[in-house]
C-alpha cells in the first residue's frame, strides 16, 4: 500500500475533498445571493471547474496504472477518522456525474423562468451534487448513511419546488420511501458495527465474514437500497416522483440519484461484504430485475403521458442493472466493465431524454403523447435528441447501450446463465416498441385541431442535452476507452476498495 | 446488580408498551402524546447506558422538539379539516 | 357488500402476512445477535490515545468535531437543506384563531422568566460541551425551545426570508468552511486543525452551529404549524 | 447482560416501527413509525458500546447524536410537506 502513495498521487489526492467542498460552498452562495444571473453564471463556471477536477483525477488514475486514491480526512487514519476512496470504477462514475451535472446546470439556466423557483432550485441542486460526489468518494459506512439522507432530502425538496399539489404529493411519498430506505440501511450499519466494531469500508472488506449477522445486515442494507433504486416490486414511488418534478430535476433523479444508491449496493455486494453474498441472493435480485424489464416496458407502452413513459423506461432500465448481479457474482472481471458502461450510457441517455421531453412539455404546454403528433417538424432538435437517446436505451449498435448489453451477453454465455439473454433481447425489443410509438407519432402530420404552436427560440437550452446524446454514441464508437480504465483498475486492486 | 437488571427489564417493558401504544393507537393525538412519553422513557434508557450526551439531545430534540412539531402539525391539520368541513357544508347548501 | 367484505379480509390477510414475516425476520436477527460475541473495542483506545491532540476533553465532542468532523459538516448540510426546503412554506398557513397559543398574563410572565433562563442554559451547554456532556446540538435545541416558548406566547418573528435570517441558517456551514480554509493554510490537509488552536476553532464552529440549528428547528416548527391568521386563507 | 437486553429491545422496537410503517396509513402514524424505527437503531448502537461499561465507545454516541438530528430534519420535512397536501389525506396510498 505504501509504495503506491508516491508524491504526485498524494498531491492529486488533495483534489478529492474539493469535490465535496466546491458544491457545498456554491450551495451557500446560491442561497445568500439574490441575483439569479450571477448565480447562474457562477454555477456554470463551477460545473466546468468540477468537470476539470474529475478529468484530472481520471487521467491521473490512468497514468498511475489505476492506483487507488485514498485520503484520510483531518489526518486521522481509517478506524478513527473517515477516509475518501477513489478507484477506477468510481472515478468513471464521478466523471460521469460531473459531466451530467454540468449539462443539467446549463439546461436549468434556460429552464427556470420563474425567479422564485430558480432561487430555490440552485442551492438544493448543489447540495444534491455534494451528496452524489460524497457517495462516490466515501469510504465509511456511516458517512454513506449521512450522504444518503442528504441526497434523499435534497431530492425531495427539488421535486417540491414548484409547489403544485401533485408535486408535493409525489415529494411526500418519495420522502417517506427515502427515509424508510435510509433507516433500513442504518439498521444494517448498526448490525455491522455490532459485529465488527468498524465502519471503514476497506477495513471491513478485509475482516468481513459470512456469518449470519453479516448476512442479516447485508439483507437489510440491500433492501433499503433496492427500495431507493426502485427495483420492480418496490418501484411504485418512482413514476410519480420522476414525472411530476421539473425536467432538470427528473433528469438528475433518473440519471444520477438512482446510480448513487445502486453504486453503494454494488460496492457492498462485490467489494465490501462479499463473503456474506450468495449466488441464490444474486439470482433472486437478477430475477426481479428481469421482471422489472418486462413490467416497466409494458407500463411505458401503455401510458399516455410522455414524461411517465420516460419514467417507466427508467424502471425497465434499472432492471438491467440488477441482472448484472448474478453475472457479476460468477464473472466479476468482465461484468464490471458492463456495469460501468451501462451506468454511464443509461445516465447520459436518460438525462438527455428527460431534458428533451421537458422542453417538449414546456413548449407544447402538455405531454399527452396522442396530442403530440407532428411535433418533429416544430421541434426537430428535441425529437432528434430523444431518438438518439432512445437508440442507446434500445441497445442498437453505435451506442453505449449496445456495448453494455454486448458485454452482458458475453458474460451470460461465459457463465452459462443463458436465460438472462432472453430478457436482454425481449427488453430491447419492448423498449424499441415504446420508443417508436412516440417517434412514429412525432413524424405524422397532425390533424388541424392538434396543431402545436412553437416560438422560434424554443430549443435554445438543448445544446447540453445534445452533447449528452452525442456522448452516448461516442462511448459506443470508442468502446475501449472506459473498458481500458476498468481493466487498469483491476490490475492493481480487486474490484472496489483496496485491501 | 440484581436490582439494576430488574430496573432495566422494567424500563424495556415500559418502552415497548409505550412504543406499541404510540404506533397502534387509533387516535392520532394519543399516539403523539405516547410518543413524547416514549422519548422520555428512552432518555432514561440512554442514561442507563451511560450516554449522557445522547440523553440530553434526546430529551430536547427527540422528545421535545419532535413532539412540538407533531403537535403543531396535528393542530394545523385539525383546523384544516374543520375548514374543509365547513366549506363542504356551505357548498352542499348552495347546491 | 360482499366485495367490501372481501377487500377487508384481503387486507387483514395482507396485514397478517406482514406481521408474520417481520416477526420472523426480527427473530432471526435477535438469534444472530445473541450468537455474536461482543465486538473488539478498538475505538475506545484510539480515542483515548488521540484525545490530547483533539483540543477538547469530552470524547463525544472530539468525535463529532474533530475525528469525524466530516460527518458533522454534512449533517449541517442536511439541516441547511431542510431550512431551504421549509422557507417557502413559512407563509402558507390555513390556521384560524388558535387556542394552542394564548395571550393570558400568567403564561406570558412565566415565559418572560423562562426565556432568558433557557438562553443562559443554552450558552452553558455550548461552553460545557468541550469537557463534559453537552455541545452544539443540545444548545441549539434549547435555543429553539426558547423560540418556541416565545411563539406560544405570541411574540413572533417575521420575515425569515430576509438576508440576515438566511445568513443565520447558513452560518454553521460558512463558519465551518472558514475554519476548514484557515486550518488548510496551516496543515495542508482537509479538516486538520492546527493543534494549538483546535480547541478554540471547535468552539467557534459550535458557536455558529448552535445558532443555525436553533434557527432551523424554529423555522421547521413555524412552517409546520403554519401562519396564524384569523381565518384568512381557506383551503382550496 | 444489560447490553444484550437493550439490543434485543432495539431490534423489537425497529420491528414494531417496521410493521406500523407498512400496515398503518395516515401521515402521523407513518412519521411516528419512522421515528420509532430510528430509536430502535439508536438503542442497538448504544447497547453495542455497553458491552464495555468501563471503556465506553464514544463513536456510537457520536453516531446516535448525528442520527437523532438527521431524524428530526427528516420528520420536520415530512410533516411540512404533509401539511401542504390538501385533504383528504387518506388518499395517499403507500404499500
Amino acid at each position: 500500500m505504501t509504495n503506491l502513495i508516491d508524491i504526485p498521487l498524494a498531491t492529486a489526492s488533495q483534489i478529492l475533498p474539493l469535490h465535496i467542498l466546491l458544491p457545498l460552498l456554491l450551495a451557500i452562495i446560491c442561497f445568500l445571493v439574490k441575483s439569479s444571473s450571477i448565480v447562474k453564471w457562477l454555477s456554470i463556471a463551477t460545473g466546468i471547474l468540477h468537470l476539470l477536477f474529475a478529468l484530472v483525477l481520471v487521467s491521473l488514475a490512468v497514468s498511475q496504472n489505476g492506483a487507488v486514491f485514498t485520503y484520510s480526512i483531518g489526518g486521522w487514519d481509517a478506524p478513527l477518522g473517515i477516509s475518501l476512496i477513489l478507484n477506477a470504477f468510481s472515478a468513471i462514475v464521478l466523471l460521469m456525474t460531473a459531466t451530467i451535472s454540468l449539462a443539467i446546470t446549463i439546461y436549468s439556466g434556460h429552464y427556470f423562468k420563474d425567479v422564485e423557483q430558480a432561487r430555490r432550485f440552485w442551492p438544493l441542486w448543489w447540495l444534491l451534487n455534494t451528496a452524489l460526489c460524497g457517495i462516490f468518494l466515501s469510504g465509511d459506512l456511516f458517512n454513506l448513511y449521512v450522504m444518503l439522507e442528504l441526497m434523499g432530502l435534497s431530492g425531495v425538496s427539488l421535486i417540491a419546488i414548484n409547489k403544485s399539489q401533485s408535486a408535493i404529493k409525489a415529494a411526500y411519498q418519495y420522502l417517506l420511501v427515502g427515509l424508510f430506505g435510509s433507516l433500513l440501511f442504518l439498521f444494517g450499519v448498526a448490525l455491522i458495527y455490532r459485529e465488527y466494531g468498524l465502519l471503514d469500508l476497506s477495513m471491513l472488506a478485509a475482516t468481513a465474514q459470512g456469518s449470519l449477522l453479516t448476512k442479516c445486515a447485508l439483507g437489510f442494507m440491500s433492501l433499503g437500497l433496492i427500495l431507493k433504486t426502485a427495483l420492480y416490486p418496490l418501484h411504485f414511488w418512482l413514476p410519480d416522483a420522476h414525472a411530476s418534478a421539473p425536467a432538470p430535476v427528473s433528469a438528475a433523479l433518473s440519471a444520477l440519484v438512482l446510480k448513487g444508491t445502486f453504486y453503494i449496493l454494488f460496492m457492498l455486494w462485490f467489494s465490501v461484504l462479499t463473503p456474506a453474498t450468495t449466488f441464490l441472493g444474486a439470482s433472486i435480485i437478477g430475477a426481479f430485475g428481469a421482471i422489472a424489464i418486462l413490467w416497466g416496458s409494458v407500463k411505458a407502452f401503455t401510458t399516455d403521458k410522455l414524461k411517465l413513459l420516460v419514467a417507466y423506461s427508467t424502471v425497465a432500465q434499472v432492471g438491467y442493472l440488477f441482472i448484472l448481479f448474478p453475472l457479476m457474482y460468477q464473472y466479476p472481471t468482465k461484468t464490471l466493465g458492463a456495469a460501468a458502461y451501462f451506468i454511464v450510457a443509461h445516465a447520459c441517455a436518460k438525462a438527455a431524454m428527460f431534458m428533451a421531453v421537458g422542453n417538449i412539455q414546456r413548449v407544447a404546454g402538455h405531454d399527452d403523447i396522442k396530442r403530440l403528433s407532428g411535433i418533429a417538424s416544430h421541434m426537430p432538435l428535441s425529437i432528434f435528441i430523444f431518438a438518439i437517446a432512445g437508440v442507446s436505451l434500445m441497445g442498437l449498435p453505435p451506442s453505449g447501450g449496445f456495448i453494455a448489453k454486448w458485454i452482458m451477453f458475453e458474460s451470460a454465455l461465459e457463465t452459462k446463465q443463458w436465460w438472462w439473454i432472453i430478457f436482454l433481447v425481449v427488453g430491447g425489443l419492448l423498449s424499441a416498441s415504446y420508443l417508436f410509438r412516440v417517434l412514429n407519432l412525432a413524424f405524422t402530420t397532425p390533424t388541424v385541431e392538434h396543431q402545436v404552436h412553437v416560438s422560434s427560440s424554443a430549443e435554445g437550452g438543448l445544446l447540453s442535452a445534445l452533447v449528452l446524446a452525442v456522448i452516448t454514441i461516442v462511448i459506443g464508437l470508442n468502446a475501449m476507452w472506459i473498458l481500458d480504465i476498468i481493466d487498469i483498475g483491476l490490475v492493481t486492486s480487486t474490484l472496489g476498495t483496496d485491501k | 446488580m440484581w436490582i439494576n437488571l430488574m430496573f432495566d427489564c422494567l424500563l424495556v417493558v415500559l418502552i415497548l408498551v409505550l412504543a406499541t401504544g404510540a404506533l397502534f393507537s387509533t387516535n392520532v393525538f394519543t399516539g403523539i402524546v405516547l410518543f413524547i412519553s416514549l422519548g422520555l422513557a428512552v432518555t432514561i434508557a440512554w442514561i442507563r447506558l451511560n450516554a449522557i450526551d445522547v440523553a440530553i439531545a434526546e430529551v430536547t430534540i427527540g422528545a421535545g422538539l419532535t413532539g412540538a412539531l407533531f403537535l403543531g402539525a396535528w393542530k394545523r391539520l385539525e383546523i384544516k379539516k374543520r375548514l374543509q368541513h365547513s366549506i363542504n357544508i356551505t357548498e352542499t347548501k348552495n347546491d | 357488500m360482499i366485495n367490501a367484505h372481501d377487500s377487508t379480509s384481503l387486507k387483514n390477510r395482507y396485514v397478517f402476512i406482514i406481521i408474520m414475516a417481520i416477526s420472523m425476520l426480527a427473530g432471526c436477527v435477535i438469534y444472530a445477535l445473541l450468537q455474536t460475541p461482543a465486538p473488539q473495542n478498538i475505538m475506545y483506545d484510539l480515542v483515548q490515545a488521540n484525545i490530547q491532540q483533539s483540543g477538547v476533553t469530552n470524547p463525544v465532542t472530539a468525535i463529532l468535531l474533530n475525528f469525524r468532523a466530516y460527518d458533522t459538516l454534512l449533517e449541517f448540510a442536511v439541516f441547511f437543506c431542510v431550512s431551504i426546503a421549509s422557507l417557502p412554506y413559512l407563509d402558507a398557513g390555513v390556521s384560524d384563531s388558535s387556542d394552542l397559543e394564548t395571550q393570558d398574563a400568567p403564561l406570558f410572565s412565566l415565559v418572560k422568566v423562562l426565556a432568558p433562563l433557557t438562553i443562559l442554559l443554552a450558552g452553558y451547554m455550548l461552553w460545557v460541551g468541550s469537557f463534559k456532556p453537552g455541545g452544539a446540538f443540545q444548545a441549539g435545541a434549547l435555543l429553539a425551545g426558547c423560540g418556541l416558548l416565545l411563539t406560544l406566547s405570541n411574540v413572533g418573528v417575521t420575515r425569515m426570508n430576509g438576508f440576515w435570517w438566511r445568513s443565520i441558517f447558513s452560518m454553521s456551514l460558512i463558519f465551518f468552511i472558514l475554519v476548514i480554509g484557515f486550518s488548510y493554510l496551516h496543515s495542508h490537509t482537509f479538516l486538520m486543525y492546527p493543534t494549538t488552536l483546535s480547541g478554540r476553532l471547535i468552539l467557534f464552529v459550535e458557536f455558529a452551529a448552535t445558532f443555525s440549528i436553533a434557527a432551523t428547528l424554529y423555522l421547521c416548527y413555524l412552517s409546520v404549524r403554519g401562519k396564524v391568521s384569523q381565518g384568512a386563507h381557506r383551503a382550496s | 447482560m444489560q447490553a444484550e437486553l437493550y439490543s434485543v429491545c432495539g431490534v423489537i422496537l425497529f420491528a414494531l416501527g417496521l410493521i406500523a410503517f407498512l400496515v398503518k396509513s395516515g401521515v402521523f402514524h407513518k412519521v411516528l413509525a419512522l421515528n420509532v424505527m430510528g430509536i430502535g437503531v439508536f438503542m442497538l448502537l448504544l447497547a453495542t458500546s455497553a458491552f464495555y461499561p468501563n471503556a465506553i465507545d464514544p463513536l456510537t454516541h457520536g453516531m446516535v447524536l448525528t442520527g437523532i438530528v438527521v431524524a428530526v430534519a427528516g420528520s420536520a420535512l415530512a410533516l411540512n410537506l404533509a401539511t401542504q397536501i390538501d385533504l383528504p389525506l387518506q388518499s395517499d396510498e403507500m404499500k
